[in-house]
């Protein structure tokens, strides 16, 4: 029951429009470009420097000198440019950036994200994640809605940020949340995953948020 | 000292110039860098010989000596948001000494820094990075310093080259002035002091992902 | 109603699109261009009209028009360096706020701005530009918007693009995605939001220097 | 007597060293590269985008999209490159320049330079040169060492400054100051014209300097 990280994918490709450049992060949301509708034209951005990618190559045709943000490997397309990561998070902090697909361990109602470091454990570091949230126009968070039983929707992240006010929306396997995060109106509950149901949403939030009149 | 060198994961290193780093026997390295190569493999090969004492990094989840090190307490850390990294190089190179960015604002990155409102959003306020040496790898260069870099391995190396004291860069193709298009040199020369041809540089995958002929889905979904 | 037009001198200016805003007879525009075009010529052609309320620039000695509507106080000014307004505009490209510069610390230019101290040097506070229009002229364009530019006629063209909520880019050659190499597009296709084909664009020459065959000096001094 | 325009731009050519990158300013500095030696090799930075540039075109090859910051044609040579206005700027910001060679209103013993405005009279623009004066690593100044029998060589700028503290030497119709803008030991006379006299020298100039021992 519940979605899949498919499905979750899937749900997520529902927020591309046609002309969108988009960054997916590394996990779930790279599975979004599987989902990308037929006939709609969708660029991937890679914030090493690159613009337009396509699959990954044909085995034997891997080129070192051609990988994603994910450091695999990745085909050139068509309408491919590569720039320096000075232009590339130019680009991404300028707002040029329509949609930033990633993950998340935490995000409160807010829209606040934690998705980089546990104190006292080893951290590896964010990477290109606090540039994407400050800087593309619309957040999408894909992740499980809980972890080992204990809510990722919080009141208040308890991890280090990555970004403060920063999501739009939050998509997991039980559902989808609005965030109005710029306007203060909070989070709201508007839609539910096929067999998720609201009392099981409510038991496994600890955000508090408003459900969708449609529901 | 302060050395940057290229490279996002172990695409566009300037794998020989660390080899010469590593033989100079040069010690206490302060490295800027977007990554810490992977064990036995670009800044990697320091961190074996203990060269390193400081990163300044966004990423370095792919390396066990360095977590080694680290949790040993022989090798520093500094996290940099890695296009607040990639300004602050090209801001180093460009004179800029400061600059406000939005990345961070709110954060344990901001702390210690000066944050400020501006047109209603909170920003932080980043400084500049200039280092002693930067080492960078190109794919081609002409004898005048002129280099053009080939795909993603373009990334941080050409910043880098303008904000090293000097700069060095290895060039898998070595050319006469007036070879390469003046509208594409991406390193005007002025920036490069000197030049290492590496005719048969060995390149590394970190991530080898394909799909297979028979199959061809529409995405990057699949990995092998 | 803010608009930024590329070109230095009359060099690389998008010309058609000039004379688009001419035509749509739109007024009290604030024009951010490194100059202001000749009588009759470039953005001239909106002093003309006195469609212009405010230029941002760092020379226009060029023009009389200019002139005259200034001293009337039908024009104003505003100066900044060249490179103040060119970094400005790649500032506000790159989501830039605000950056520290040390042209114009101790002038006039300062008046009225944040000055500080960095490692020793006295440096202005210079903020981020962005425009509600920007009109740039390239040599080369596809359908997807990626941009190529010939020779000196880049100059303030790039960052133009990148600065303007809508950037419409006037190109003199209009190829297919896939026809200019992807290490050569200096202007991604994602700033540009309109294409104009301009297949016979009239270039004019502001100073017509040259050297006579019989004679070849080896600088540049002789002027005809 | 005194140095004429090319002479004082052939002092100027004194100045290069093997394997400089340079920016002349419009006028006698534009002379200088007349003057370069047979043999070393200098490159010619224009500010508007252009590193590397060769002489006038010859007539019937000009090229409009080929000018130097003085909107003149000129010509490419084996060594050009071509950049943004912006990549130039950062070029000339970031020291990257080894000398500027201007001309200029006035200079005063600090190093102080005035050369873009009048006031009460129309200003034209700064162009590029604060920033040349501000980032590159030795500005010289050439100029006449009087206008209109008025001193230009002063104790203090009355004109709007184009750089506080900027200027490394002055040549003029008279000889040459070398001017100590970093440790703040003022102005020095190193060089006389051949024909001009240190009397004439300090009647015609209001900036207070040492004179060289050599003199």
């Amino acid at each position: 029951m519940a979605w899949t990280r498919d499905q979750m994918a899937e749900r997520a490709a529902q927020e591309l429009r046609d002309g969108f450049y988009v960054n997916l992060g590394i996990g779930i949301p790279t599975l979004v470009s599987n989902y990308i509708p037929a006939g709609m034209s969708v660029q991937l951005q890679s914030e090493n420097g690159m613009l337009g990618f396509g699959p990954f190559p044909y085995e034997g045709e891997e080129d070192p000198d051609l990988i994603n943000a994910g450091k695999q490997t990745v085909t050139e397309i068509l309408t491919t440019s590569y720039f320096s990561s000075a232009d590339s998070f130019a680009m991404i902090r300028g707002g040029h950036i329509d949609l930033s697909i990633l993950g998340a361990m935490q995000v409160a109602e807010n829209g606040d994200l934690a998705n980089w470091m546990i104190p006292g454990k080893m951290v590896k570091g964010m990477g290109g994640a606090m540039d994407l949230v400050a800087g593309v126009k619309k957040v999408v968070v894909v992740m499980e809605h809980s972890a080992k039983n204990e809510p990722k929707l919080l009141k208040h992240c308890t991890l280090p940020l990555t970004g403060a006010g920063v999501v739009d929306m939050v998509i997991t396997d039980l559902g989808v949340f609005a965030i109005d995060k710029k306007g203060g109106g909070g989070m709201t509950l508007i839609e539910l995953a096929p067999g998720a149901t609201l009392d099981e949403v409510r038991n496994k939030t600890e955000a508090s948020y408003r459900t969708s009149n449609a529901l | 000292m302060l050395i940057m060198a290229g490279g996002f994961g172990l695409c566009g290193v300037p794998e020989q110039l660390i080899l010469a780093i590593r033989d100079s026997g040069v010690k206490n390295l302060t490295v800027v860098s977007n990554n810490c190569g992977i064990d036995g493999v670009g800044l990697g090969l320091l961190l074996d010989t203990k060269q390193i004492k400081k990163m300044v990094s966004s990423y370095v989840g792919e390396n066990k000596t360095f977590a080694q090190q680290y949790l040993a307490g022989e090798l520093e850390i500094e996290f940099n948001p890695q296009g607040t990294l990639a300004e602050r190089i090209r801001a180093g190179g460009a004179g800029i000494p400061a600059f406000f960015t939005r990345t961070g604002a709110g954060t344990q990155i901001a702390e210690g820094k000066e944050q400020r409102q501006i047109d209603g959003g909170l920003y932080v306020m980043e400084r500049g990075l200039v280092a002693d040496l930067s080492i960078v790898h190109a794919w081609m260069g002409d004898t005048e310093g002129n280099l053009v870099y080939r795909k993603t391995a373009r990334n941080f190396n050409p910043m880098m080259a303008t904000a090293g004291k000097v700069t060095v860069a290895e060039i898998e193709h070595l050319v006469q002035p007036g070879d390469i298009n003046p509208d594409h040199i991406i390193t005007p020369g002025v920036y490069v002091k000197r030049l290492v041809h590496v005719p048969n540089a060995v390149k590394h995958i970190e991530q080898r992902t394909v799909r297979k002929r028979t199959a061809a889905p529409a995405g990057t979904g699949e990995e092998v």
